[in-house]
């Protein structure tokens, strides 16, 4: 049981991690991110990879959706902004991969905020609409703007190489993906510890009376807009460069969805209810598949039989989770850390 | 179809109480073999869009593999085959690739999307250990810079475009231009062969006079007939598609009284099209590089198959054409890694490349009705058959066409 | 130009944009009384069209009653739904409702894929199949009929929602619910009876559509569609449905016409656009007034 | 005088956090009319929605007491049965259903009788000889009407349930002064014709006393004063209560007069 | 004891009806002397929604320095009113200045930047927020950080926070007593407490005119009184305005220097509590005339024993 928390000043009580415990469980945490993919096989690093991908993009949305409350269904459309824009630089140019990447981030910010225009006008639903519709848009830029984008066979990468270092298996990947990752996280956990962060929450809640109490609506969510799609980008061009392709397939209006259930599932408005939730969407269909795995050998026909009852379980988790705690696996994480916290009290 | 429900729902129940049991009581029993085994992996997609396939790819495959090991394996090492469930999503078929890859590597590997074929290629190059093909057809797997470890088991695309264009010209009668439409969905898969089909047509002097690309999931296609209507083509080419829109094209153009030619490529000409239109479908033409499965043609490898198919499943008398094409492609993998095993080189990928591009005239046992030579890593071969629908099955009306 | 290609063209759009219109019905009633955003729609559809396959096809039974059957299929599904998954979730945030409806549509196919498998079906065929005519200019049966038996169930629903006292409570519910109550209308039975009579609509238009496009698992994307239309004509409109429905299908239909397949949905995109920025709330949408 | 509704000392409390009512009782009289007067905000609409079980939609819950209707205990049924059992609530702001027609609106009040009588023409002639201006305009949309015709909509529907019980939240709300007049007079007859009773939440005192044969004045959550309409009038408190012109002697000290005490603690919890 | 108040002595003590209620009139804090300065003018402001006027040619000066006071039944503008100062609706007509300049086109920031500061009829906490957060984000105009240096959060980004976190503990969270809730989610507070944050919120502001809707609406005595006590604290040691929306009538009688009544979206009178008190046009808007025989004649059309 924890007892109190003392501070002796400001700083110390705005910090992030407020107890030295905090703090040691933080640093144990980046250690066994450093050290898994020594001991990762192949397999987990992969999804080591796509996790820390997923994670990056569903922080991004849930600037947007779960902080600044504009549904958006564009996600995919900004993550192949970013995407095709680190392959046409890695297929045109000899750019490293940071200046690539902010590139794709900062052009994928730059169509974040046009799409968002609409949003001083429209809400909810209407909003994510307007949202798909520039998806989709995107989506027939790719497919056909063929001399840059090559058409629906897409571009295919040169390994990214950064200081001089290629980046050509996962194993380096994910000393890129991983770091970025966290610090991206931490920007995201640090933009609600400031002003701007607070407008965004403040629109989501009422943003009539934000306006009266001196936000200027337009330029948050369009800032918002911004943010979200840079993050959105950032992971794009991570995907591009991880598949070494990209493909107007590469990003379907499914992956939109994709992490509108990541951060619904995992808890909106939470940062680490994006993490939860794009761990959780990342890892439970493979997990699933891991059942199936085990009785094949046993039982042959399991995988024809079993696979389709996995979307089912898939469909039946989300409801479920959905039914039982709405505000997502955050909260659920909250519960269990309020109970160990007040051990043996209970709340 | 109340009894098929009833007996899908038992054995769902089955699997399922299986496989509670078996997360309770621990992993799978290791195989005792004195070899190490080859492994065939595969990313096979038993769900999502392209499940119909997959599900008798994977049949195939297994029926493949468990023949080869009664027959003593290859060169006396027996097979494992390993597979992953993929959805027929990139991302998960290269999850199912990573971890089968991270267990005991595989020498060969079912790819079951040219997306994936893509995304894995600067893989399999790093990784030089395996050689893979797979559900695509795509035009770009002949590439060999780009796609060394690679390869097509049939024609790519666009060899099929040619082989049914050789066929119209074939047709022509009296010096007259035949004129044909391409109708294509609107996905790489879709479009992949239309510029070299273009190509090709204008080499043969065959006027292509309309190319129809459709949106996948439109509702219905009458504006596309209307356009067909005014332009009276001999031929229509589909390609893109499993079945619908097909239907919907023939029907109603000849319910206009036009009378077009219906053909499509691999995907387009499985059986299911009998089974789904009826009478319909008498007088559609497919390109297929193999024999179907009930092909009266005789073949030491085609009857090991059917002995096998038989075997495992006796109550299906007919077996898809996926069943065929991922049998074929087993087929293939043998045979290249045989070659690099007999030639006592490792089962490198450069070795097995080398062993693929090795062959030559090469009897497949009358799945392939004639001896087959590789060309840019694909097997550009095919018959074009014609729909019986009396008989309920696809007929050959040409020989096979080997290109070049 | 080409006048009869032209009216052609135009007259099978419209004939597609009636299907769509009685799609969006479906999801409209759900939206307009729930305030739940239905994304299993496509879903639904789709496994209608299956019962309605295993009906005629696998049970042999006439297209005819099967026909009923599967509609009513597809309408419990539509109840059980609500009761079993809906229902709890009142008072939830709507994206989390949304949610649900997702995690519903992937329950739904993998269910469809247990059952039915996933090859690609054809309906057995039901419409009459001679090419109808009017005039010079022809239109496809299916669609032709589709559109007609569409049609009819909009103007039964139309009428229903006009004149009966269910259609009264209906509509009373949706707009304000809370004076609904204290009329003594059970309102959650009103919500129940929404998912109803949207599935009812949604399970029709998805028989026929299959019956248009064939039928797999995957059917249930078109969906999504349905979403362009039910935003241009206004997410609570039952008329905005209508007319958008039909104004979606001809301009698809005609921009995939005269400029090809790729620009069927980028047409009815940029149309949304247009819209979004002229009238945010579709062309019939109810506009909500925000107070301080 | 036989009650038909007897709220007896009930709490309500909104999103298990914010209490409204803190123990109000009052009767309302078979066939009486009762006034309940009180400021924004001292839980006039909530006794309301309490009795007439619309609580629920606002997250809010009657965490004690009870509130009979008829004699019976009404507090676990949903709203429709309550309505239905004939004890009809006209919201605050009217709530018309702006998207149906005059006509419809009464169709859709019809739902109160569920159970025992079935609608008929002359339910609606009723309302059309109350209000003859709505028989004008029976095919509008209702949300077409004017402020005043959408109170004498709201009021009609209550005539089409044929309740025992009328439960008027603020008719007076926006409505021009002859207006207001108007609509009181016809709440009067209805009343007197009809024989309902009538509870009858307003923040004008004296129209609403003038209709009135009893009159509860709440405030914070509980029945500060109550009376006839004449103790009402003559009662000091209320003139204060309405103009804050002093009560009685001593009774309250002036908000200017209160002790500024102030604590200077300065460390983080 | 009843004064005529000219339009310059409006800013004295107002005087209570109640004899002994008056007020000395050495309550310190008062402070100013000189000529009354109006810091808000509106001018024959016309808001209407749809054809339905909400108001109709609004004209009055809130002094400087003052605690001025809209009272009016429900429905009568009050809210419209305020929300047509803070720039929410946009009137039709007529005018508003601050301190002698016309900010009718002004937006809702550039007023809030301003410092017309305000609180809601219904509460409009941002409930996702913990109580420091909602305080801190009444700061918003007056802090410089961007995006780039909140995402950082280093160098300035992070000591414009810790000033802000510095002066709000000082200067609000002590003042209002709100210390033991600071961390605690707005949602979970009582009603009176999240009065009091809001509060603390517009405080954050630095507001020079800050507008109450119905502060003590739903109060207690005792919240009523320890809500009384932050205003007059707040206008005389922070110089603050205010302008207040109220409907507890001994509130706006003791605390209010000017008052002001609306109805039907018209100012029927305006003047010192006492003026107002007695002015019949405003007793008739509450109490009717007060002949409630009459009425009830009138009402009923017969004479009913009570």
């Amino acid at each position: 049981m924890r007892i109190g928390d003392a501070k002796q000043s400001y700083l110390a009580d705005e910090a992030l991690w407020t107890s030295t415990t905090q703090q040691v469980w933080f640093g144990l945490f980046l250690l066994a991110l450093f050290v898994f993919p020594f001991l990762a096989t192949p397999y987990l690093l992969y999804l080591a990879c796509l996790v820390g991908i997923a994670v990056i993009s569903a922080t991004g949305l849930n600037i947007l959706t779960g902080y600044t409350g504009l549904i958006s269904l564009g996600q995919a459309g900004f993550m192949g902004v970013g995407g095709y824009t680190v392959a046409w630089l890695s297929l045109h140019t000899d750019l490293s991969l940071p200046p690539a990447l902010l590139a794709g981030g900062l052009l994928s910010a730059a169509i974040g905020v046009l799409v968002g225009l609409p949003s001083l006008r429209v809400k909810g639903l209407y909003l994510a609409i307007a949202t798909l519709a520039a998806s989709v848009f995107l989506h027939f830029v790719f497919m056909e703007w063929t001399p840059v984008t090559g058409g629906t066979k897409g571009l295919s990468l040169r390994p990214a190489h950064i200081f001089g270092i290629p980046l050509h298996n996962d194993f380096r990947m994910y000393f890129v993906i991983m770091p970025l990752a966290v610090v991206m996280l931490l920007g995201a956990r640090n933009l609600f510890r400031t002003r701007v962060g607070r407008a965004f929450i403040a629109i989501r809640d009422r943003d009539i009376s934000a306006e009266v109490l001196g936000i200027p609506l337009l330029k948050y969510k369009l800032m918002s807009f911004g943010l979200s799609s840079f993050y959105a980008g950032i992971a794009g061009g991570l995907f591009a460069y991880f598949f070494r392709v990209v493909t107007p397939e590469s990003f379907p209006l499914s992956m939109s969805i994709f992490y509108l259930a990541a951060i619904i599932v995992g808890g909106m408005g939470s940062i680490l209810g994006g993490v939860l939730g794009a761990v959780f969407m990342t890892l439970v269909p493979e997990l699933l598949k891991l059942l199936t795995t085990v009785v094949t050998p046993f039982y042959p026909e399991a995988p024809v039989i079993m696979s389709p009852l996995r979307g089912v379980v898939f469909g039946a988790l989300i409801v479920a989770f959905l039914i039982f705690e709405p505000h997502g696996l955050a909260e659920i994480w909250r519960r269990i850390r309020r109970f160990f916290h007040l051990w043996p009290f209970r709340t | 179809m109340i009894g098929k429900l009833w007996q899908q729902g038992r054995r769902l129940a089955q699997a399922a109480g299986l496989a509670f049991a078996l997360t309770a009581s621990g992993t799978a029993a290791a195989q005792s073999s004195q070899q190490e085994p080859l492994v065939f992996g595969g990313s096979i997609p038993l769900t999502g869009v392209f499940a119909f396939a997959g599900i008798h790819i994977h049949a195939g495959l297994t029926d493949y593999v468990n023949w080869i090991n009664a027959q003593g394996g290859i060169n006396g090492r027996p097979v494992q085959y390993v597979m992953e469930d993929t959805g027929y999503l990139v991302d998960r078929s290269v999850a199912a690739y990573k971890k089968i890859a991270g267990g005991k590597p595989p020498c060969c590997y079912y790819g079951d999307s040219t997306g994936f074929m893509k995304a894995i290629a600067p893989e399999l190059n790093a990784a030089n250990a395996t050689i893979m093909s797979g559900a695509s057809f795509a035009t770009a797997i002949t590439d060999v810079q780009q796609h060394p470890f690679q390869f097509i088991p049939g024609p790519s695309y666009s060899q099929m475009f040619s082989i049914i264009l050789e066929y119209i010209k074939s047709q022509a009668k009296d010096g007259k231009k035949p004129t044909v439409a391409f109708v294509c969905s609107d996905t790489e898969f879709g479009k992949d062969p239309i510029e070299n089909g273009r190509a090709y047509a204008k080499k043969l002097g065959i006027d292509v006079v309309e190319e129809i690309v459709t949106k996948p999931g439109s509702v219905d296609v009458s504006a596309e007939v209307i356009k067909l209507r005014r332009k009276r083509p001999d031929y229509v080419i589909f390609h893109g598609y499993i079945l619908s829109p097909i239907n919907e094209f023939m029907v109603q153009m000849r319910q206009m009284g036009l009378d077009t030619k219906f053909m499509g490529t691999f995907w387009s000409s499985d059986k299911l099209i009998i089974e789904k239109m009826g009478k319909d479908a008498d007088g559609y033409m497919g390109v297929m590089p193999y024999n179907y499965f009930d092909t009266e043609d005789t073949g030491p490898m085609l009857e090991a198959m059917r002995e096998q198919a038989r075997k495992s499943d006796p109550k299906q008398a007919y077996r898809p054409t996926p069943y065929v094409q991922g049998w074929f492609n087993a087929m293939v993998w043998t045979e290249v890694v045989k070659r690099t095993l007999d030639a006592g080189k490792p089962l490198t990928g450069e070795n097995l490349k080398a062993a693929l591009e090795s062959i030559k005239d090469w009897d497949t046992g009358g799945i392939i009705g004639v001896p087959v030579t590789v060309k840019d890593h694909s097997f550009p071969v095919g018959r074009i058959y014609r729909v019986n629908a009396a008989a309920g099955r696809f007929e050959p009306v040409s020989d096979w066409i080997h290109l070049d | 130009m080409d006048w009869l290609f032209f009216a052609e063209i135009s007259l099978a759009g419209l004939a597609t944009g009636g299907l769509y219109a009685l799609i969006a019905l479906g999801f409209v009633i759900v939206y307009k009384a729930t305030r739940v955003i239905n994304f299993a729609i496509g879903e639904i559809m789709m496994i209608a069209a299956y019962f309605f396959l295993t009906f005629a096809g696998g049970m042999q039974l006439s297209p005819w009653i099967a026909l009923p059957l599967a509609v009513l299929g597809g309408t419990l599904l539509g109840g059980i739904v609500e009761r079993t998954m809906i229902r709890p979730m009142l008072g939830e945030s709507p994206i989390s409702v949304v949610m649900v409806t997702i995690g519903l549509a992937s329950i739904l196919v993998g269910l469809a894929e247990i059952f039915w498998t996933a090859d690609p079906q054809l309906l057995p065929e039901f419409l009459p199949r001679d090419p109808v005519f009017l005039g010079e200019i022809y239109l496809a049966p299916k669609i032709a009929y589709g559109f007609l038996i569409g049609a009819t169930v909009l103007v039964l629903y139309l009428l229903y929602f006009r004149f009966s006292r269910g259609g009264v409570a209906l509509r009373a519910t949706a707009s304000d619910q809370a004076a609904a109550y204290s009329m003594g209308i059970n309102v959650r039975r009103v919500f129940n009876l929404a998912w109803v009579f949207g599935s009812l609509a949604a399970s029709l238009a998805g028989i026929l559509v299959a019956a248009a496009g064939g039928l797999s698992p995957q059917s249930g994307v078109i969906g999504l569609s349905v979403l362009v239309i039910v935003i241009v004509g206004g997410l609570d409109s039952i008329l905005g449905a209508l007319i958008a429905g039909l104004f979606v299908g001809w301009l698809e239909t005609v921009a995939g016409a005269y400029f090809g397949g790729e620009y069927r949905m980028l047409a009815t995109f940029a149309v949304l656009a247009v819209i979004l920025v002229v009238r945010p709330y579709g062309l019939f949408g109810t506009h909500e007034i925000e107070r301080l | 005088m036989d009650a038909v509704l007897e709220v007896d000392n009930i709490e309500v409390v909104y999103n298990k956090a914010v209490q409204v009512l803190r123990g109000l009782s009052l009767r309302v009289p078979k066939g009486a009319v009762v006034a309940l007067l009180g400021s924004n905000g001292a839980g006039k609409s909530t006794t309301l929605k309490a009795v007439s079980g619309l609580l629920a939609l606002e997250d809010g819950e009657v965490t004690a007491g009870d509130i009979r209707f008829k004699g019976q205990s009404i507090k676990g049924l949903p709203p429709e049965k309550r309505v239905r059992g004939g004890l009809f609530h006209v919201m605050e702001g009217r709530h018309v259903f702006e998207d149906l027609t005059v006509e419809e609106n009464l169709i859709a009040a019809g739902y109160a009788l569920h159970g025992r009588a079935k609608p008929s023409r002359d339910g609606f002639e009723l309302v059309y000889d109350y209000f003859p201006r709505l028989k004008e305009r029976r095919r509008q949309l209702a949300g077409y009407l004017s402020g005043g015709e959408q109170q004498m909509l709201a009021i009609g529907r209550a005539l089409i349930a044929q309740p025992e019980l009328i439960m008027l939240d603020e008719p007076s709300l926006g409505l021009a002064p002859l207006l207001v007049e108007e609509v009181f007079t016809i709440i009067a007859r209805i009343n007197r014709e009809q024989g309902t009773a009538i509870l009858l939440v307003e923040q004008n005192a004296a129209i609403s006393l003038a209709i009135a044969s009893y009159g509860y004045i709440m405030e914070n959550g509980r029945i500060v004063i109550d009376g006839t309409p004449e103790q009402l009038v003559a009662n000091q408190d209320v003139q204060e209560f309405y103009l804050g012109m002093g009560g009685p002697e001593g009774q309250a000290r002036s908000y200017r007069e209160i002790k500024h005490y102030k604590r200077r603690k300065r460390w983080l919890s | 004891m009843h004064i005529v108040v000219s339009d310059d002595a409006r800013r004295k003590i107002p005087l209570h009806t109640a004899a002994n209620k008056t007020l000395s009139a050495q309550r310190k804090g008062r402070k100013h002397g000189g000529g009354a300065v109006h810091i808000l003018e509106v001018d024959s402001l016309h808001l209407s929604f749809g054809g339905v006027a909400a108001l109709r040619d609004v004209s009055f000066q809130v002094p400087e320095g003052s605690i001025t006071t809209v009272i009016g039944p429900n429905g009568a503008g009050k809210t419209s009113l305020f929300n047509s100062i803070s720039g929410f609706y946009k009137p039709q007509r007529g005018t508003i200045r601050y301190r002698g300049a016309d900010i009718s086109r002004l937006s809702p920031p550039q007023r809030a930047a301003l410092g017309l500061a305000r609180t809601f009829q219904n509460i409009a906490l941002f409930r996702g927020m913990t109580v420091l957060d909602n305080i801190k984000l009444g700061a918003h105009v007056h802090l410089r950080t961007g995006l780039l240096g909140a995402l950082a959060y280093f160098g300035r980004a992070r000591r414009e926070e810790m000033a802000i976190r510095e002066e709000v503990e000082r200067r609000i969270i002590d003042f209002l007593e709100i210390d033991h809730i600071r961390r605690q989610p707005v949602a979970s507070l009582p009603y009176g407490l999240q009065k009091r944050v809001e509060l603390a919120r517009a405080l954050a502001m630095r507001p020079t005119v800050l507008m109450l809707d119905e502060p003590v609406a739903g109060m207690n005595r005792e919240e009523k009184e320890d809500m009384a006590r932050f205003i007059l604290d707040i206008k005389e040691e922070w110089d603050v305005t205010v302008l207040m929306v109220e409907h507890d009538m001994g509130m706006v009688m003791d605390l209010s220097d000017h008052v002001v009544v609306l109805n039907f979206g018209e100012v029927i009178a305006a003047g010192t509590p006492y003026d107002v008190q007695n002015d019949p046009a405003v007793i008739r808007a509450y109490l009717g005339d007060g002949d409630i025989e009459a009425l009830r004649q009138r009402l009923t059309g017969r004479k009913e024993a009570a």
